[in-house]
């Protein structure tokens, strides 16, 4: 499934990272923002492809390396995204660098989502804050493949209205499917629904029955969005995460992002619940 | 024995509750070496040992170990002027730290030891014998002077009975006197002579993490902003990183040595502070390990302190 | 101090008027004396060699040996750190910290193998704009005695 | 190729002949420092008895400061340049067995699974191995309690045990046997021979511990209680890493220089905190316990799991350097619940 084309370098020379030029900054948050990157290189650019889940490690150039997913779906091609809280070094690089600057990126990286085992299945995403990136990239890529999949459910959730992301793409998420969107604190003109996302999920109570779940976001909604699945009825191997850990090399070398003997940047970043069951628990 | 007496002092702290834990040296996984052992039960404290390779400083547990209660700490004269350091610059209570102060003639470097007949793998036991170190193998005695064997910091060391202690053991014997540290090499042209030593560097800080000075939550070469020194072993940034050190330990580090016996390459990073120190004692009365400072050396100033300005007009 | 203090080369070469070899210089100044001295210099038009870079701080206590090693590692010709007189700090005893540990910093420097022409401590005063150009026209003289650093890695 | 023997008075000869036709490899002393695997040039006498190994050949294959791509981005244009190692026949001499397996191990991690690493694998590609049992067994060898050591020789293309004034040099391919080819040598005796498997055994058998043999993999437990003990010791520093001949973890940096980067590696450990801290704080070994747990399994298990290999050579150097005498051997002892105590006669 995942085929790189001869023009990227990732294959032969896993280091080296492809300039590419910041086309658009999309500003989500108070804290996040969204850039939109294009490979200098035409061929690369034309040839590129990759899978929804997949991550990239994108470069400022003398401040570093810092791990995204990619956020854009391999079906709008020309260009990719990645979506950037601003937290470090390498983060505050990025937020201050404006349209037309240059970044450096290596991908594609990483397993993805096994979508292609899911065709004809209901989808259910339950997201938190900035882990609605690593999904939107599937969310958008099954809306534009709108006939390979049952019901695509989105039930995505962040501290207050502001605090949500990818506002712009909201009509689509639910006219072509359907968007549930809930705050954990809601602000006078908020009209929607005030609460957690695993609550608002059990609140909706959608049906395991022939339904992948892909969930991702802060830790502490993991911890509790789990016991809500599986009260549902979901089955370990019907729920689906990204994990996260700390990497530099991106390409199963440098010995940081383990997790028992699998590697987050080869035998992940994309796990079922069924595998995370049987990792020790340290990530 | 002082062995002994260190047992039965370290059961009687625990016994009475007065400490949770005595720090020590116990019985290493060969017999030329020792390793830190930490006692909570009364029952364990014939875990705790004394001889000759006891030789790592065990304050540089005791900003971990003494943030909340009392620990107990057996501790040679260097490890107690460690201790006062510590207590000076407020990195732990006087209160929280009962020492059981050990009179030491010098500890050995394991490593000396297995030059000549003697091999490592075969020794049974260290001890000392007046001013020789008398090494037992299974089917052999073998006698090597304290010349060849002290570790290269205890070779000058003058200060044999602990200056603190809640408890004081044993007397101390001078192995042997006259002795001087040397440094092949270092008089000649220094900035050459370092250049070759921090060429080698690999950047394992071992010895800053065994050094009891060394107390920092973040060291300052692991900050990322402002990056003081880049984490690659060349020679320029092993140079920025010794010499920030070097310059960090001044008033601070006590000559225990512990940085010179752990490195891997043999660079002997104690030697700068320890001039520097030497400095600072004749300039301004100032040692390290002197339980009456109660100023940190940079942390004070006299008035009349020497004027480093050129004069130039 | 990032990266970007790297000292640029081309500074360090010839100087096109005076066909001489111009010293680089980092030199660290207190807001209130020193760096008031060195504008005093520069309003009143006193030349003094442009290659001498200059770091505000607000006192000489602040001057840290590490900004005093950071630049030689990064390859500066020569440092200097200029502090009030003794008895004139702004914050009354900031420059008598600096005196002990300026002066532990030149016996460190001098363990090092550093030479100790190439750091240069000094008072100098808000008023004494001609002493600041003359102190970096000497020092600079100095340093072309001496000859480039040729790094604390050679 | 049949084994042959060389005389320690013709292995100057040898080597310059060698290099005539491959960069050679070996331990070079610098004063008192330990000798270190470098490139040999002309005049260089290098240590090929296995005397002064305290460094590991991986810092030759796997350097501590190595430049992956240089950014140029002066001139408006962003341009990535990657320099690799240049392609060249390679010779390592006087390694010593275990560190050769070390080097097994690495090719794993380097070489293996998706991706490849172009850096270490242009040195490695065309580099013959040439591993020394030493006349002396090192203390602090466990050999061959982590491994069958006797597939250890497959590895390597030849094999040199000193026999005191000459070295019995066993070639096990045709790489080893075409580096010897016209070198001095003599035939070898029975004499000979006894002495070689006379050594070979003492290798074999040198540090023999209650857990040779055994799944080491299958003993060691996540929740033992050791990694504890380990941690309540271990001050974090790098230094079982850093010499260790198969550990391989590294940090990628970026340096600026004018309108240039040079993105570097350099050695990273699984020991120093933040190795594994994440820009938002999280940290998932947040403590030495954990990090200490790290290490062993990741040798012991892990490596098991991803290629099959043991992860650690049983070279010592932990053992003997550890500044606060944390014994991987005593630990390993402990997850077999036996004490440690050397069965092997020397």
């Amino acid at each position: 499934m995942i085929e790189t084309t001869h023009e990227n370098p990732i294959t032969t020379l896993p280091y080296t990272p492809m300039p590419a030029v910041v086309t658009k900054i999309i500003t989500e948050t108070w804290d996040t923002k969204t850039f939109r990157a294009e490979f200098t290189d035409e061929a690369l650019k034309e040839n590129f492809t990759y899978e929804p889940g997949q991550f990239q490690q994108v470069s400022v150039f003398g401040v570093g390396e810092c791990t995204f997913c990619l956020t854009s779906s391999p079906t709008r091609k020309g260009y990719i995204e990645f979506s950037v809280k601003k937290v470090g070094s390498v983060t505050s690089a990025l937020h201050s660098m404006t349209e037309g600057g240059v970044v450096g990126i290596r991908a594609p990286l990483g397993n993805y989502l096994p979508y292609h085992e899911w065709k004809g299945k209901n989808l259910l995403f339950a997201g938190g804050g900035i882990g609605m990136a690593p999904m939107r990239a599937l969310l958008n890529f099954c809306l534009d493949n709108r006939d390979d999949y049952g019901d695509i459910t989105t039930i995505y959730g962040a501290r207050t209205p502001g605090d949500l992301c990818f506002k712009y793409e909201y009509e689509e998420w639910d006219s072509k499917g359907k968007l549930h969107l809930t705050v954990d604190a809601g602000e006078d003109d908020w009209k929607g629904h005030v609460g957690h996302v695993p609550g608002y999920l059990k609140e909706l109570a959608p049906s395991p029955e022939n339904t992948i779940a892909i969930t991702c976001g802060p830790p502490i909604m993991i911890k509790f969005i789990l016991p809500e699945f599986a009260n549902l009825g979901f089955k370990p191997e019907q729920i689906y995460t990204t994990l996260e850990m700390k990497m530099k090399c991106g390409v199963g070398k440098c010995g940081r992002c383990n997790i028992g003997s699998k590697l987050v940047c080869l035998d992940g970043p994309v796990f079922s619940l069924a595998e995370i069951d049987e990792l020790p628990p340290e990530f | 024995m002082i062995q002994d007496t260190i047992r039965q002092e370290a059961k009687k702290a625990l016994e009475s509750g007065e400490v949770r834990m005595v720090i020590g040296w116990g019985a290493g996984s060969v017999p030329f070496k020792t390793t830190p052992v930490f006692v909570d039960n009364p029952q364990d404290t014939d875990k705790l040992i004394w001889n000759p390779a006891c030789t790592n400083n065990l304050a540089v547990y005791l900003t971990k170990l003494a943030r909340d209660g009392k620990v107990g700490i057996v501790a040679k004269p260097c490890d107690v002027r460690s201790i006062v350091t510590l207590i000076r610059e407020k990195q732990v209570k006087r209160e929280n730290v009962f020492i059981i102060g050990v009179g030491c003639g010098g500890v050995v470097d394991a490593t000396s030891l297995q030059n000549g007949d003697v091999k490592l793998r075969e020794i049974t036991s260290l001890e000392w014998d007046g001013g020789d170190l008398l090494v037992t193998t299974e089917t052999t005695k073998t006698k090597l002077s304290a010349a060849a064997v002290l570790r290269e910091q205890c070779k000058e060391c003058d200060d044999r009975t602990p200056s603190v202690s809640d408890v004081s053991i044993g007397e101390a014997v001078v192995r042997a006197s006259d002795l001087k540290i040397e440094i092949p090499g270092l008089s000649e042209d220094r900035q050459k002579y370092w250049a070759e030593q921090f060429s080698r560097c690999i950047r394992c800080y071992a010895c800053r993490q065994v050094c009891p000075a060394c107390y920092c939550e973040t060291c300052f070469c692991d900050r990322i902003e402002p990056k003081w020194t880049a984490k690659k072993a060349t020679t320029d940034e092993a140079w920025m990183f010794h010499a920030t050190r070097a310059m960090h330990l001044v008033g601070r580090c006590i000559s225990c040595g512990e940085c010179e016996r752990v490195c891997p390459v043999g660079i002997p990073a104690v030697e700068l502070a320890r001039e520097l120190n030497a400095i600072a004692k004749e300039r301004y009365g100032f040692e390290a390990g002197d339980p009456q400072a109660d100023k940190p050396l940079l942390g004070n100033y006299q008035e009349n302190d020497v004027d480093p300005a050129h004069h130039s007009e | 101090m990032s990266e970007q203090t790297t000292v640029e080369k081309e500074d360090t070469q010839l100087n096109e008027q005076t066909k001489e070899w111009q010293p680089s210089i980092l030199a660290i100044l207190c807001n209130w004396c020193s760096y008031a001295g060195a504008d005093l210099a520069g309003s009143a038009r006193m030349q003094y060699p442009e290659t001498v870079r200059i770091v505000r701080v607000p006192c000489s206590g602040r001057a840290d040996p590490m900004f005093v090693l950071k630049g030689f590692q990064k390859g500066f010709d020569g440092v200097m750190v200029l502090g009030c007189h003794p008895g004139d700090c702004h914050y009354a005893k900031g420059n008598y910290y600096a005196r002990r540990r300026i002066a532990m910093t030149q016996d460190l420097l001098k363990a090092l193998g550093i030479p100790a022409e190439r750091f240069h401590f000094e008072w100098v005063s808000a008023s004494e704009g001609n002493r600041f150009s003359a102190l970096i026209k000497e020092f600079t003289r100095q340093l072309q005695e001496l000859g480039p650093f040729e790094g604390v890695d050679r | 190729m049949a084994d042959k023997l060389i005389g320690k008075d013709k292995i100057g000869d040898f080597l310059k002949a060698l290099m005539s036709k491959y960069t050679v490899v070996a331990p070079i002393e610098r004063g008192d420092a330990p000798a270190e695997f470098q490139e040999i040039a002309d005049g260089d006498t290098p240590v090929l008895d296995g005397s002064k190994n305290m460094m590991p050949p991986k810092d030759y294959l796997l350097p501590r400061h190595e430049v992956l791509v240089k950014i140029d981005m002066s001139g408006g244009e962003t341009k990535v340049e990657t320099p690799l190692p240049e392609d060249k026949p390679r010779v390592i001499m006087g390694a010593w067995l275990p560190d050769a397996q070390g080097i097994q191990v690495l090719d794993r991690v380097f070489l293996d699974r998706k991706f490849i690493d172009p850096y270490y694998a242009r040195r490695r590609e065309n580099l013959a191995l040439v591993a020394v049992i030493p006349a002396e067994m090192r203390w602090s060898w466990f050999c061959g309690s982590v491994d069958d050591v006797d597939t250890w020789k497959a590895g390597v293309d030849a094999l040199m045990y000193d026999l005191g004034d000459k070295f019995y040099v066993e070639v096990n391919s045709d790489k080893g046997a075409a580096l010897l080819e016209g070198a001095p040598m003599s035939v070898v005796s029975d004499v000979d021979v006894a002495a070689k498997d006379k050594l070979w055994t003492e290798f074999k058998n040198t540090g023999l511990l209650p857990f040779a043999g055994k799944a080491l993999y299958e003993n060691l437990a996540w929740d033992d209680p050791v990694w504890g003990e380990i941690a309540d010791k271990c001050i974090a520093c790098g230094m079982c890493s850093y010499m260790c001949p198969t550990c391989t973890c590294f940090d990628i940096q970026d340096e600026t220089c004018g309108n240039c980067v040079e993105r570097y590696r350099c050695r990273d450990t699984c020991q120093f905190e933040d190795f594994t801290l994440m820009g938002h704080g999280h940290n998932p070994r947040s403590t030495q316990l954990p990090r200490s747990r790290q290490r062993l399994l990741h040798k012991f298990r892990y490596q098991h799991e991803q290629f099959g290999v043991v992860g650690c050579t049983g070279c010592g150097r932990c053992v003997e350097l550890c500044p606060v005498n944390v014994d991987i051997r005593e630990v390993l002892c402990r997850t077999c619940a036996e004490p440690m105590e050397q069965a092997a006669e020397n």
